[in-house]
C-alpha cells in the first residue's frame, strides 16, 4: 500500500516541479522542498483539526508532554534492545510509549479528578525522568544520541516520511469526518455527552491516543516544536476570530495553512529552520488575529445589533 | 537528476564541489583537493558541534547541489543521515562519500574493562586515532579521484603527503605518551578520546560514559573521578572545548587538582581556529598534544606553552 | 415497562451513604416531582438514575436496561444542575449547543434540516432565537439555563430529567416553563423534576417523591401535603439561622 | 456619603451597551433589590458598582472613590452568581473559605482567634456547621451557596452585594436566609440584592431597582407595584413559549 | 554577602562531614553530595510552596514553558553577542527571557479570556522557535551549544550554585509566609479577591515571574527536570491526601522532601543520574498518595460521619 502512497507523493512532487519550471520558483524546483511543503501543508490540516478538540478539553500542552514520553520511549527501546539483545525499533517503542502515556492522562484525570494539566505534567516528568534514568543507567548500550530517533525537520524529509505521513493525515481526516459531532459533544459537555448515550471515556482516550500518533509520527518528520506548535496556536488564533464552533475549527485550518506556505517561504529565503520560522509566523497570525478579534468586538457588531429586547423582531 | 535546471557545479571554470558534514573530513578532503579544480566546503558552521544540529532548506539544497557529500558514516550525524536519505529520494547525482568505509572501530568500553560494558556498541570516534585517520584519507581520496579523473596524480601526491603528516603526528602523540609514568588520563568531557587510549595504551576516563547525554553526570561519575584523581595524584586534566565546563570546574573545586586543559574531539572548532586556518594537525599539535603532556605530568603548564588555556572560558 | 426502577438503590461519595435503599418506580408519562433540602441526596438520585454514577449497592434500571450500561441517549433530555462553566471559552454558539440535542438521534449520520428545524423550534419556545448565534460562554446565567433547556426540548425525549432547570431563570419565564412542562406532559412525556418550590412542584406534578437521603414520602401531590414528610425532611437538616432550633 | 453614586454609566460587553446611562445613587442602610428579565444587565451593573468592569462611559464611586481604584475590601461583602466551579479542585475546606472573608480586615498580619470566630459564626447562621471541614468541591448545590454567603457574612462588611443568592438553596432555608438578611438591613447595614422573585423583592427591600439595559424604575416598593416598570421591563424581553406573542 | 551565604553552604556541609565520619555514610562524605542535599532540600521546599498555587490556578505546566523560554533566552543572549559584539551573559538572558515570557503568559491570559494552558501553550512554541531560529540564522556565532547553559545537574553543584539557590529559597519562603492569606485568595476565587481589595494581577504576575526566577535559576543548578516536576508532582500527591489547603500544602512539603532524600540515596546507590530518580521516586510516591487517597475515601470516613442531618447534634 505504502507504493501506492508514494505515488501520490511522486504526482504531488512532479505537480510542483512543472510548477516550479512553468512560473520560474527556485524553491519549488527541488524534490526536497516539494515534499517539505507537502508534509507541511498535511499538518497545516491536521494538527489544528485534532488539536481544537485538545484545547477546548484544556490538553494545548498534550503536544510538548507526549513528545517527552516519545522520548522515554526510544530510551526504553534503547534500553530493552541492550539488555534483552532484541531487535526493537525504536521509532516504534517511541510510539507505544507515547500512546500509553497519552492514556494514562485520561486515565490520571478520570480517577483523580485532577486538572488536565496535572495529569499530563505528571506524565511528562514521569516520561522524561525515566528516559533520563534509563540513559544514564544503561549508558554503554546507547551509543548514539536519543535525539536522533526523535526529532526530523523539514529540511529533509524523505518520500518514505512523506508516506507515512499522507497515511496519518488521512486518518485524522477520516476520523474527524465521521466522529466530528461526536467529539464536540464530548468536549464541550461530558456530563450531557454520557447521557446522550456516547462512550465518554473512550472518545476521550481515542483522541488522546490520536494525539499521540500524530505528535510523535510527525515530529519524526518535522520536528517537535512545529507539531507541538500547530496543535494549538492556529486554533487560539480561530477562536478569536470565529463565531461558532465549526466557524473556529475551519479558520483555524485556514490560519496554519498560511502559516505553513509563508513560513517556509520565507525559511528558504533567510535561510533559517524552516519549523520554527513556520511556528513564529503563525504566532504573529495569532497576534493578527487577537487585535482584529478585540478590535471588531468593539466596532462593527453584528450580531449584537439584534441584541436588545427592542430589535427583537429583526433576529433570526 | 531529479533536480530540475539545476547547475550541478560543472559549468565555467569551477571544478566538481565536495561538501563535508563534519570539520576534520572537510580539512582531510581540502587537503587532499589542495591545488585540484576540486572545490570543498564545511557545511557545519564553525563553533557547532557536529551532532545535535539541524540543518535548515539551503543546507540540503548545497549537499544536493554538490558533486559529493563527503559524511561519517551513519548513526552518527543524524541529520546527515536523513539529508542522504533526501539525496538518494531525489535521485540527485552527489556522490555519497562515507569517510569511515572499511575501518574496524573498537567497542565502547574497550578500554575501560570494566563490568559497566554492555551492549555492542562501538566508538565513532574513529578520527582521533591518526592511523585510522589516513584510511578515511585513502576513502575521499578514492572517491575524488572518481570524481575528478584528471586530477588523479595531483589528489594522489597531497593524500600521500598527507598521510606523512598524519604519521607524524601518530609519531607525536607516540612521543608524548611513551615519555609519560602514568598511565591515567582524567577528562571532563564525554567519551569521545578511547581511540587514543587504545591506540597508545593509556586509560582516558572520561567524566560520563555515555556518549548521548554528556549533560548528566551521575553522583557516581564524580566519585570515580575524585578517587581516580586522589590515587594517581592527578594535579591536572582535560576538559573539552566545546561541553560543559561546569563538571571540570567542580573536579576543580572538589579534588586536589589545580587547572584543566582543553581537549577537542575535532567535533567543532573555534571562531579564532578558522581564522587561523587550523585543520585537524594544527589542532592536535596546539590543543590536544599539550594538553597531553600537561596531564600526563611530562611537561608543566609553561613548559608546554599551554598556560593561556589553563581553566580557559 | 416503567421508565425507572430501582431496587434497595444505595450510594455514597465516602463510605456514608447520601442516597440509601431507595426503591423507585416511575411509569411512562409520570411527571415525578424532588424535593428535599440541600444536600439530601437529589442530584445524586438522578446521577444514579441517569448511570452516571455507579451504584454501591442495589440496582437502577433505565427503560428495562441496567442504567449504566444504557446508551440509546436519544430517549432522554438532561439538564444538569448549575451547568458547568469549564467549557466557558469553547466558541460554541448557542444554535450549535442546542442542535446537539439532535446527535444522538443522528448518530454518525448527517444532519438534516429537519434536526436543524427543530433546534431552531426549541430555541423560539425559551425566547432565546435572537441569541442563537451568540457564544454560549457570552450569555447571562438566567440564557444560558435557557440555552440548555432548548437542549433538552430539542431531544425531542420519551425522558426529559431536569435538576432545578428554572434556576436563575426570571420569574416570568419560570411561569411560561412550567406551563410548557405541563404540557409536554400532557403530550405523554415522562418529567423527573428537582425543584426547591414545593408549591410548583405540588401544582405541576403527578406524582411526589420528598427525600432526605432516604425516602420520606412517594405518593400523588395530594397526600404529600397532608403528610409530615416535608416537615421531616427539613427537619434533619440545619436551618439557615437555626430557625429549628 | 453615599455608599454607591453613578452618573451615566454605560457599559457594553460589545459595542451594544448592556448597562445605559445608569444614575443611582444608594445610601447608607439602604435595601436596595434590583429586578429584571433575564440578560437585562443585572449582573453587569453590580459589576459595574464594585469596580470589576470599567465604565465605558460616565462613571461608578463607591464610598465616594472612584469604583474600579476602590481597594478597601473590608467593607464589601459579595457573592457573586452561580458561582465559580473553575478552582473545584482546590483543596479548600468550608472553613478555610469562609475565613477568607475575614482577610481584607487581616491583610499581611495574622488570623486572629477573634476571626476564626466570626467565620465560625457565620457558618452557624447558614447552617453549615456540620460540614466545615468538608472540602468546598464536595458540596451539594445548594451548600456552597450558603458557603459563599457564609464567607459574605463573616467579612462583617458595610455593604452586602448579593447576586441571585439563594438560587439552588432551599425553600425552607430561603425564607430564613431573607429573614437575616432583613435583620442585618435593620442592624445598618447596606444591602444591594438580585432576585428573581418579585414578591420577595417587594416584601423586603426599602428600594426597587427595575431595569432593562435602562432603569425603568428606581423608588419605593410600594411605587413600584404600582407602576408599569415590570410589565415594561418584561413585555421588552422575548418570553419562554412566546407568551407575550 | 554571598560570602556569608558561602559560609552558610560551608557550615551545612561541615555539619554533613561530620554526620558522615560520626556514621560512617560514605555518601555524605563527599562535598559535591553533601550540596546536592543541599540543594535538593531546598527545592523540595520551595517548588511545592510556589507550585501548589500553580497547580490550583492550572499553571502546572509553567515549569516545562519557562524552561523552553529560557532556551530562547540564552540563544537571545549569544545572538545579542555575536552580532552588537557585546558581552551579555546568557544566564542573565535566559532570567530575563523567562520573567519576560511568564508575564506573556499572564496577560495573554487576562486579555483574551483563554485557559492558562492555551497561553502556555503559545509562549512555550514561541520561546522554542525563537531559539531554534535565532541560532540556525546565526550559526557561526553561537560558538558553544545552547545546553550548556541550560542545564545544571545535582552531581555538579558548586559552592556559588549552592549559595545563589539559598537565596531564591529564601526570597520565595519570604514572599509565600507574608503573602500566603492573599495568594490563597486570589487563587480560589479571583472575582471574590479582587472586591476584597486585592491587585489580582498583580499577585498573578509576580506568583508567575517569582516562578520563572526558580524555574529558570534552579534548573541551571540541578536540571529543568527536577525543577518542573518538584511544581507538581508533590503537589498532585497531597491534593489526594490533605483535608485543608494548609494541610495540602505543608504535606505536599513533606512529600517533596521524602522523594529528594530517598531519590538521591537511590541515585548514588544505583549509579543513576540523580535529577531523574528523585522524579521517579516522587511520582511513586505520588501513586502511593492516590491509592492512599482512595482508599481513605471509601473506608474510614471521619469527616462524614457527622455529615448527616440525623448525627447534627455531634458536629462541631
Ligand atoms: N463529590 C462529592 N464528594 C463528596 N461528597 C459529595 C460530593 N458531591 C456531593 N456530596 C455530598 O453528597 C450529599 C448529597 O449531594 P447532592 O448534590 O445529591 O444534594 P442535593 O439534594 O442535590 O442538594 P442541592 O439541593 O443543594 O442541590 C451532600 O451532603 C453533598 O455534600
Ligand atoms: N462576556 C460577555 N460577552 C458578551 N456579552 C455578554 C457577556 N456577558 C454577558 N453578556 C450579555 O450582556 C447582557 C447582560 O448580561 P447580565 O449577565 O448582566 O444579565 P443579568 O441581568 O444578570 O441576567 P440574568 O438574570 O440571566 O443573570 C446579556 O444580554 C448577556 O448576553
Ligand atoms: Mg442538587
Ligand atoms: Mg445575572
Ligand atoms: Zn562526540
Amino acid at each position: 500500500m505504502l507504493d501506492a502512497i508514494s505515488g501520490v507523493v511522486a504526482a504531488w512532487q512532479s505537480l510542483l516541479g512543472w510548477f516550479a519550471a512553468a512560473f520560474g520558483i527556485e524553491m519549488l524546483q527541488y524534490g526536497f522542498m516539494q515534499r517539505a511543503i507537502l508534509v507541511g501543508l498535511c499538518i497545516g490540516v491536521m494538527a489544528p483539526l485534532i488539536g481544537t478538540f485538545l484545547v477546548h478539553r484544556q490538553l494545548a500542552l498534550i503536544g510538548d508532554a507526549l513528545a517527552h514520553t516519545a522520548f522515554a520511549g526510544v530510551a526504553v527501546g534503547l534500553f530493552v534492545n541492550a539488555v534483552f539483545d532484541t531487535g526493537v525499533s525504536p521509532y516504534l517503542s517511541a510510539v507505544v510509549v507515547a500512546a500509553i502515556a497519552a492514556l494514562l492522562i485520561e486515565v490520571i484525570s478520570e480517577k483523580t479528578d485532577v486538572y488536565n494539566d496535572v495529569s499530563m505534567a505528571i506524565v511528562l516528568s514521569t516520561g522524561f525522568a525515566l528516559g533520563t534514568v534509563l540513559i544514564s543507567i544503561n549508558a554503554g548500550g546507547l551509543a548514539v544520541g536519543v535525539n536522533q530517533y526523535l526529532f526530523g525537520n523539514l529540511a529533509t524529509v524523505s518520500v518514505e516520511n512523506a508516506s507515512l505521513l499522507l497515511v496519518l493525515f488521512a486518518l485524522i481526516v477520516a476520523v474527524v469526518a465521521v466522529a466530528y459531532k461526536q467529539l464536540v459533544y464530548v468536549t464541550f459537555d461530558e456530563t450531557a455527552a454520557k447521557v446522550a448515550g456516547l462512550n465518554v471515556k473512550w472518545y476521550n482516550r481515542m483522541t488522546a491516543m490520536l494525539t499521540a500518533l500524530v505528535v510523535v509520527g510527525a515530529m519524526q518528520i518535522m520536528g517537535v516544536i512545529l507539531v507541538a506548535a500547530m496543535l494549538v496556536v492556529p486554533v487560539a488564533g480561530a477562536a478569536q476570530l470565529a463565531r461558532s464552533f465549526r466557524g473556529a475549527l475551519l479558520a483555524s485550518i485556514v490560519l496554519a495553512e498560511l502559516a505553513v506556505i509563508v513560513g517556509i517561504t520565507m525559511a528558504y529565503e533567510f535561510e533559517a529552520t524552516a519549523g520554527g520560522v513556520i511556528v513564529l509566523v503563525a504566532v504573529a497570525i495569532y497576534v493578527g488575529a487577537v487585535l482584529i478579534g478585540k478590535f471588531r468586538e468593539r466596532r462593527s457588531d453584528v450580531v449584537s445589533v439584534a441584541e436588545s429586547g427592542q430589535d427583537e423582531s429583526t433576529a433570526d | 537528476s531529479g533536480v530540475v535546471g539545476s547547475g550541478s557545479g560543472d559549468e565555467g571554470d569551477s571544478g566538481p564541489k565536495a561538501v563535508a558534514s563534519f570539520f576534520s573530513f572537510y580539512d582531510f578532503a581540502r587537503k587532499v583537493a589542495d591545488g585540484t579544480p576540486i572545490e570543498v566546503e564545511n557545511l557545519v558552521p564553525a563553533g557547532l558541534h557536529g551532532h545535535g544540529w539541524e540543518p535548515d532548506a539551503s543546507v540540503t539544497r548545497d549537499i544536493i547541489e554538490a558533486d559529493a557529500f563527503v559524511h561519517v558514516g551513519e548513526e552518527f550525524q543524524p541529520w546527515a543521515d536523513r539529508a542522504i536519505r533526501t539525496v538518494e529520494d531525489d535521485d540527485a547525482d552527489t556522490a555519497l562519500v562515507n569517510v569511515r568505509e572499511g575501518i574496524d572501530l573498537i567497542d565502547i568500553h574497550a578500554s575501560v574493562g570494566d563490568d559497566e560494558a554492555v551492549g555492542g556498541g562501538k566508538d565513532p570516534h574513529f578520527w582521533l586515532d591518526p592511523e585510522r585517520a589516513k584510511q578515511s584519507v585513502e576513502n575521499i581520496t578514492e572517491a575524488f579521484v572518481d570524481l575528478h579523473p584528471d586530477s588523479e596524480s595531483r589528489l594522489r601526491e597531497n593524500a600521500d603527503a598527507f598521510a606523512g603528516v598524519l604519521d607524524d603526528i601518530n609519531a607525536e602523540y607516540q612521543a608524548i605518551f611513551d615519555a609519560a609514568d602514568r598511565r591515567v588520563v582524567q577528562l571532563a568531557a564525554h567519551n569521545a578520546f578511547q581511540y587514543i587510549g587504545v591506540r597508545y595504551d593509556v586509560e582516558m576516563h572520561p567524566l560520563v560514559f555515555n556518549l548521548a547525554a554528556s549533560d548528566d553526570v551521575k553522583p557516581t561519575d564524580m566519585t570515580r573521578a575524585k578517587e581516580l584523581v586522589e590515587e594517581n595524584d592527578i594535579r591536572y586534566i582535560g576538559a573539552a572545548v566545546f561541553e560543559s565546563r561546569r563538571p571540570a570546574e567542580q573536579i576543580l573545586a572538589e579534588t586536589p587538582v589545580e587547572a584543566y586543559f582543553p581537549v577537542t574531539p575535532f567535533a567543532g572548532v573555534r571562531k579564532e581556529w578558522v581564522e587561523q586556518e587550523w585543520g585537524y594537525t594544527d589542532i592536535a599539535r596546539k590543543i590536544n598534544m599539550p594538553t597531553f603532556e600537561v596531564v600526563l605530568g611530562n611537561k608543566t603548564p609553561e613548559e608546554a606553552d599551554h598556560e593561556d588555556w589553563r581553566n580557559f572560558e | 415497562m416503567n421508565v425507572v426502577e430501582t431496587r434497595n438503590l444505595t450510594f455514597g461519595y465516602t463510605a456514608t451513604p447520601v442516597v440509601e435503599d431507595v426503591n423507585l418506580t416511575v411509569e411512562a408519562g409520570e411527571f415525578l416531582g424532588i424535593v428535599g433540602p440541600n444536600g439530601s441526596g437529589k442530584s445524586t438520585l438522578l446521577k444514579l438514575l441517569l448511570g452516571l454514577l455507579e451504584p454501591d449497592s442495589g440496582e437502577a434500571r433505565l427503560f428495562g436496561e441496567h442504567a449504566t450500561a444504557f446508551d440509546d441517549g436519544e430517549r432522554i433530555g438532561y439538564v444538569a444542575q448549575s451547568v458547568t462553566t469549564d467549557t466557558s471559552e469553547m466558541p460554541i454558539t448557542v444554535r450549535e449547543a442546542v442542535l446537539m440535542g439532535r446527535y444522538p438521534h443522528v448518530g454518525f449520520g448527517r444532519i438534516t434540516e429537519d434536526d436543524r428545524r427543530k433546534a431552531r423550534e426549541a430555541l423560539e419556545t425559551v425566547g432565546m432565537s435572537h441569541l442563537a448565534d451568540r457564544r454560549v460562554a457570552r450569555l447571562s446565567g438566567g440564557q444560558r439555563q435557557r440555552t440548555y433547556i432548548a437542549r433538552a426540548l430539542a431531544a425531542e425525549a420519551e425522558l426529559l430529567v431536569l435538576d432545578e432547570p428554572t434556576v436563575g431563570v426570571d420569574a416570568e419565564s419560570v411561569a411560561a416553563f412550567f406551563e410548557l412542562l405541563a404540557d409536554l406532559h400532557e403530550f405523554g412525556l415522562t418529567v423527573l423534576l428537582i425543584e426547591h418550590d414545593v408549591g410548583t412542584v405540588v401544582e405541576r406534578a403527578s406524582t411526589v417523591l420528598c427525600m432526605n437521603r432516604e425516602v420520606l414520602f412517594h405518593g400523588s401531590p395530594d397526600d404529600f401535603v397532608e403528610s409530615t414528610a416535608l416537615a421531616e425532611a427539613y427537619g434533619a437538616t440545619p436551618k439557615i439561622m437555626g430557625v429549628s432550633e
